[in-house]
């Protein structure tokens, strides 16, 4: 397929001209197309922000909710059906702030899905607040003398919680997105991929140039097996190594483990009720 | 030596003792032993919020014809220890009688003694107290020991064979010393066995609700532990394998409605059971649900609140909060079953009504009737037509396609070509983020409209008298069989009831319903009159009395016939006209 | 050449363009500059959910008198581009004129050209093309430039002295071009300035809410940002070291309100600010604080739901909401403020009534009221009786001792030598966690008995008009001032108004006016008349009629004078008696 | 002080008998007592579970609110009274599952707060459910055929997330237990300390028994400040360690940014509304 098989034409995007969101759409449809997903095939969850809006802006099924929640939609529509290929995308105030007990718990669950954050260090919809990834002293209309706070590591957190594929990339970098996005869609169980997005509007101290000066791609002897060295690398920063920090191939295949699912992978709404079985079920209410 | 005491027919039994040793386990020997020997039985439980310790209590009717609401009488008393004699002993009569093992309870000089320890010690198994007790029961009851055995063989299977073996011994002791007691004419049981009974299925209002989901189509739930809804959960885990349902535990109430949402959204049938606390969670969903249409059933079983409140009692405290909540305006409907058959039917219905209307549709129970036990004939298993309501999408599919009724039809991801698209901002027809506010104007509408089908679908009250009575006790969800019971004892011909299995939205013919009597009460446990409040809203007529309960227990329906009776004399033109007899 | 067009009085100016070039920036130097020039203001914004780009408004009305309602009609349109000149054009009426420039509008044959950038140009700054334009407004209206250059020199404080200069000569040459309008009789704007309103406040709605809320003794504010309630968390940040207040930004809303529950508990007066969807997920903690009796003060600033509906726009949607939702029975105070001066009367009084009652308080306002801009003669800063609600406490404090009002006295941890012990399970006196079903009745009681003074202390509706008259419309929240405006127009001295500041509770004597009218109509901001439906079930009186709005859109004056005069020709006996002067 | 002072006579405990929870309880009365803090001076708030009951057992103030909201409400009262000791206590499952995404904000906003974690690796009040620390294989009614998500790491989280002090004990070591707290207690910042706690009712797996073998104290080799090395020890399993894992003493001072406590650290309840200051503020609005 051809990125451009995803396009809607003519449609209105709401992003501002220059905004990041338009390089990770470029890269997301390109990666898509290469592996040859139809958009029959493919359902993106996302929450509310700027990041979110981006299904509505190509050829796939959406579930566009609430902020915050992708990831467990992503989850019941991948138990529901574990034929779809499922992304859950959002901001990093969407996915590490309102989100971050289902960042936390989707990890530990480990279902097929690729979890895209359009990391811009900022809460761009609502207009330039401190994100939870916003750096120290980042000065907003509500930090009104900086940011304080630690910012949140979500590589080092997802490796922390034994995550089994944990990225990072820049939306600059257009070539290594696209590979890495491929490897995130193609890998067998919970993918993160954090990824640094320029926001020309509320963010103007983490610019595209910034971002680009101030990051680099992990070298060929990095061991993206060894945890240890994986959060060794997660916590280093300016710069910051961009690419795939940790995988574990160990983990536990969720799908597998529902019962519905163990060796019989159809959709849920390709079965019907098993009044059989609830017969059977009920006539052992009748004796001990 | 006290005089014969003799109970017929309807014997309120209750069982007290701490929780974590073993009254659990004597409730459920005994009451599967006395519906395998045939009679019916309604038990109901009160327990405090403790794993171990405290004093808690199992109320068993066991009656010669069907029962199904729970009395405040004790006719037989079982303390299991000193507490719950003294905790229990304030509700007796003079009629009743206290079984018991007087080396445990000291200060109740007109207990019946029965060494339960020393049966127990004899039969090789000081633990085995409790069995002997359960064999007393039986005994008394006297029909055969057989089904006890059993019950025990299955009960302990894990157990050494020794101690099953012991255990069995206890029971037969007890049993011998039951059939003494009866023999020698200190206590005689007159309940009559109706054979058909021991075939009956067996249930918890929870395993109902439950059972019903799995009726409807469920074949996946997310939920949050939380007293009293956990019970339906653990059910649908139980059978998760051999019905085919997706279970998860999710990280909180959130993640489970949501999940519940995108399950239902990719062709499941989700639920999700919960308690007041984790529906507060779940508001957010709710309101999710009813902008993006997509169907939702949620359980939620009632407590009494605020907040932690009273976590293992029993409210209807929640009825404004299940219709209320959830920011913005868009449908719903709230089923409230009053029985265990109707647990299993509106839980039933409920996926049916969400798939069709696209709406949530949220059931509510308590724990009053999701714990309480008893026997019922069969089930309705006729199968319903679960699917239908979704169809497989062409290429030019648009999900929010504008409909005269409102309800658009819905595609499942996966099937079929088009692209489905859901989106919680207000959207066009294609379901993409829209600002258009003219189509703002038409989607609210269209939303709304379905209200108008929904109606029309709404179940029925149940009239339970005469229509033309001049008093009507309304009421809803759990205290159904209560009243019922209630007014069956009053047996005034100008008196009848109507129960609301459905809450929301309310059927058309209710406002002619209570403009009909001249009295009308409603029922409620809870402390402001929530339902009445909603008949006021929606018909105008007000409630001349409310008759609410708030401390953390159903009613009793006893209290109820009193307190009915009560407001009948004052409602009676002349008060001379009643006589005794009535009662 | 067009004729000669002049507006008098009060003046509804619209400009229009797209989000992020700079209709922020004329709004703000345009009502700055107008209202230092002695002109009373009233301006509310409609805008898209984007940061670029789309197509926003402004609605400035500009007078001789004091005005706090939007207008539907538009006497002067400023399109900043092509998209604005054809989204607003079609609500022009023939005595419009469209001010622009023409290099950048086509298709517009009617348009007052003035060429915006080429005197930018001219003036050296391309970008100043909107300053140049700000500058042909304040010729019209006549009075002096310096205020609109000093409001320059401000905003552009950041920028280089020769962008500065720059943009002061386009002001100039703006200002000139405006004068040559009048001048050349194309144009006059026929307004008297007050001298006094030059030294108003000047305040949008979230700055109200904000300002009373310090007024009102906040010194704690956790929220989530949340269109449209962050507004006023803003103002408070900005403010924080001024003023003494702890800003959190929380990581949820469920933190925001549970760090705020905490806050209140130790001492502080602490506020969250939300929308809808944040309210959702506080209402667990709602729940918790009607257990705890935990005063709390929530500002719930509505838009369209539901779900994420339409962000950044208006509605009354979230009334039964914020009433019944959290689980369990407890009150609650709601306000819904219908003006800025109310806004922040209310917001201030709100610490005080929960600190007093030690029950949560919500504050209902809207997008419209907190975007609207206006300019105010003074706000009332007379100390409240802000402490003297909590006490010292003794060795034997009892948090929850049972009190005849039901307001037991609050302690503090450190305050004294008792400790301070909340629960949210049901608690004895001591604050404990109990099972004693008896005291359950007592908190019951207790915590609902607060309602007898809450219910007292309730704030009065506010009528305006004969209090006999035959039909009554009743506000809430923002639409009352916009209903105030229209029943002027309409003079009508058998129509009245009652407006309700507070929702609930209902005021006692709110049966007894709404029983008078014979028409009794209910004006709202949302679908479905929530209201409305609360005064039927509290009062039994059905609203006759409702004018219900729920387009994401205020409603205007014009609007409501029409439907109006619609409705009263209907209720007149003999519609020949109505005569066309009345309007 | 002593311990016996923080005693509350004739209080009816709900544990069951050979419960963790009292050894954690006779744990933090010795720290407190060692540590000379008045009840007066101390809060403890709380969430719902077996846990979270523990303040209604000993003299203090208490905040006993919602399942999983102990650390939002501490936060609230700390910073409305930085003079108080503020303790937040709760269950694995209230501050790990539900209460999640407030573990990872307290942890980066860094509140002097000591965080007690009894961690028995079940949900015990609601009888028995898989918690997030469950181990695979642990069997539950609803966890039918066992858990098989990976256990939450709180250590490694925590330390990923640059806590200012982490570490775990188990209730059966009472004196270094009582170390631990007691440096928990009066660490300047976030404290979490991990307390393995035997459920005698409903985890039959993770005894006192088993906890006592399978876990041992960290030796003095250990360095602290070591983040990388904090987090090899945090991910070893089977022998567990034990001790303070990880100390961050650069992380900022939560209060010290809160403008009402520059220089100032009254508590809130002692200061009169300034409407002064807001008078000054709404001058500011009749001008420019
Ligand atoms: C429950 C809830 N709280 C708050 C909001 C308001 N809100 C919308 S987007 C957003 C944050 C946006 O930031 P981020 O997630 O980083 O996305 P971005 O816009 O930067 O892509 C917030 C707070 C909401 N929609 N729902
Ligand atoms: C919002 C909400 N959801 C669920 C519950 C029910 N609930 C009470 S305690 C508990 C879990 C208890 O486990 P844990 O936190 O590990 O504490 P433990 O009892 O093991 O000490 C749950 C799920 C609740 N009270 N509130
Ligand atoms: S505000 Fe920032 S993130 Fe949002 S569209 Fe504009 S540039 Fe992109
Ligand atoms: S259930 Fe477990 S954690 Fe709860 S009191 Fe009993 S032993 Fe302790
Ligand atoms: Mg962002
Ligand atoms: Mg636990």
């Amino acid at each position: 397929m051809n990125a451009t098989d995803y396009d809607r034409p003519g449609v209105d995007m709401a992003w501002c001209p220059g905004c990041g969101n338009f390089a990770i759409l470029k890269i997301l449809k390109q990666a898509l197309a290469e592996l040859d997903i139809p958009p029959q095939r493919l359902v993106v969850a996302s929450g509310i922000g700027q990041a979110p809006k981006t299904p509505h802006y190509f050829q796939t099924h959406l579930f566009n909710g609430l902020h915050g929640r992708a990831l467990p939609v992503a989850t019941g529509i991948k138990a529901a059906n574990p034929e779809l290929l499922v992304i859950a995308q959002g901001g990093d105030g969407d996915m590490y702030g309102e989100g971050g007990n289902h960042f936390l718990h989707t990890v530990r669950r480990n279902p097929d899905l690729t979890h895209l954050v359009h990391n811009n260090m900022v809460y761009g919809l609502t207009k330039g607040q401190a994100s939870p990834t916003s750096l120290p002293g980042f000065v907003t209309p509500l930090q009104t003398e900086g940011v304080f706070q630690e910012p949140f590591n979500p590589l080092a957190a997802a490796i922390a919680l034994n995550a089994s594929f944990v990225a990072r990339t820049f939306a600059g970098a257009f070539e290594e997105s696209v590979a890495i996005f491929k490897q995130a869609l193609t890998h067998p169980g919970y993918a993160l991929v954090d990824i640094f997005q320029p926001c020309v509007t509320f963010n103007r101290v983490n610019t595209f140039q910034w971002f680009k000066e101030h990051s680099y791609f992990l070298g060929d002897n990095h061991n993206a097996e060894d945890r240890a060295q994986a959060f060794q690398r997660a916590i280093e920063s300016d710069p910051w190594p961009l690419g795939i920090f940790y995988r574990n191939p160990a983990r536990a295949d969720y799908i597998g483990h529902l019962a519905p699912f163990d060796g019989d992978r159809r959709p849920l709404h390709s079965r019907r009720p098993n009044l059989e079985a609830l017969a059977r079920v009920l006539q052992g209410k009748r004796a001990l | 030596m006290p005089p014969i005491r003799e109970f017929s027919e309807d014997i309120a039994l209750v069982i007290g003792g701490e929780a974590g040793r073993g009254i659990q386990t004597v409730e459920q020997l005994l009451t599967i032993a006395l519906k395998l020997s045939g009679y019916h039985i309604f038990a109901t439980k009160e327990y405090m919020s403790r794993i171990r310790g405290g004093s808690n209590s199992t109320q068993i009717r066991i009656a010669s014809r069907p029962v199904s609401a729970g009395l405040g009488r004790i006719d037989l008393l079982l303390p299991l220890d000193q507490k719950a004699l003294e905790r229990l002993r304030p509700g007796l009569r003079p009629e009743s009688v206290i079984l018991g093992d007087a080396e445990v309870l000291s200060g109740a000089e007109d207990l019946i003694h029965i060494p339960f320890g020393q049966l127990a010690e004899q039969a090789g198994e000081r633990r085995a107290a409790n069995t002997v007790a359960v064999g007393v029961l039986l005994g008394l009851v006297g029909q055969g020991l057989e089904p006890l055995l059993a019950a025990l063989e299955q009960q302990f299977a894990d157990l050494d064979r020794s101690v099953i073996d012991a255990n069995l011994k206890a029971a037969r002791s007890g049993f011998e010393a039951g059939r003494n007691l009866v023999g020698e004419g200190r206590l005689a049981l007159c309940l009559q066995p109706t054979a058909a009974v021991a075939n009956d299925l067996f249930l918890t209002g929870s395993e109902a609700v439950a059972y019903g989901a799995i009726a409807g189509g469920c074949n996946f739930v997310s939920s949050y532990p939380m007293s009293p809804a956990t019970g339906a959960l653990l059910v649908l885990a139980r059978h998760a394998r051999e019905c085919g349902i997706v279970v998860e535990q999710a990280e909180d109430e959130i993640a489970a409605s949501n999940m519940a949402l995108g399950a239902w959204y990719a062709g499941a049938r989700a639920l999700v059971t919960t308690s007041g606390g984790g529906f507060d969670l779940m508001t957010e969903s709710l309101s999710l649900a009813g902008m993006t249409e997509t169907p939702l059933v949620i359980h939620l079983g009632q407590r009494p609140g605020p907040a932690t409140g009273l976590p293992t009692r029993t409210e209807q405290g929640d009825l404004e909060m299940a219709l209320y909540s959830g920011h913005g305006e868009y449908p719903r409907i709230l089923l409230a079953p009053g029985s265990h058959e109707q647990a299993f039917a509106l839980s039933r219905q409920a996926f049916d009504l969400a798939d069709r209307f696209q709406v949530p549709v949220i059931v509510l129970t308590d724990q009053y009737l999701l714990d309480a036990l008893t026997n019922l004939p069969a089930l309705d298993l006729e199968p319903l037509p679960v699917t239908g309501y979704t169809i497989e999408t062409g290429a030019d599919y648009r999900r929010y396609a504008i409909a005269e009724d409102g309800i658009s039809p819905r595609g499942i991801p996966g099937r079929g070509q088009g692209l489905v698209c859901v989106d919680s901002d207000e959207h066009d027809e294609d379901g993409h983020i829209s600002e258009d506010l003219a189509l703002r104007i038409r989607m609210v509408d269209k939303r709304l409209r379905k209200l108008v089908a929904m109606t029309e679908a709404a179940l029925p009250p149940e009239l339970d008298g005469h229509p033309h009575a001049d008093t009507l006790v309304v009421t809803w969800g759990s205290t159904c069989q209560i009243v019922r019971e209630a007014l069956r004892r009053l047996h005034e011909h100008d008196l009848a009831m109507l129960h609301f299995p459905q809450i929301y939205p309310l059927p058309k013919q209710t406002g002619d319903l209570l403009a009909r009597p001249r009295h009308l009460i409603v029922v409620e446990n809870n402390a402001t009159g929530q339902f009445a409040g909603l008949l006021q809203r929606h018909t105008g007529r007000r409630a001349d009395h409310r008759i609410l309960k708030y401390d953390g227990l159903p009613f009793t329906v006893e209290e109820l016939t009193k307190t009915l009776r009560g407001l009948l004399d004052r409602y009676r033109p002349d008060p001379m006209e009643c006589c005794d007899e009535c009662d």
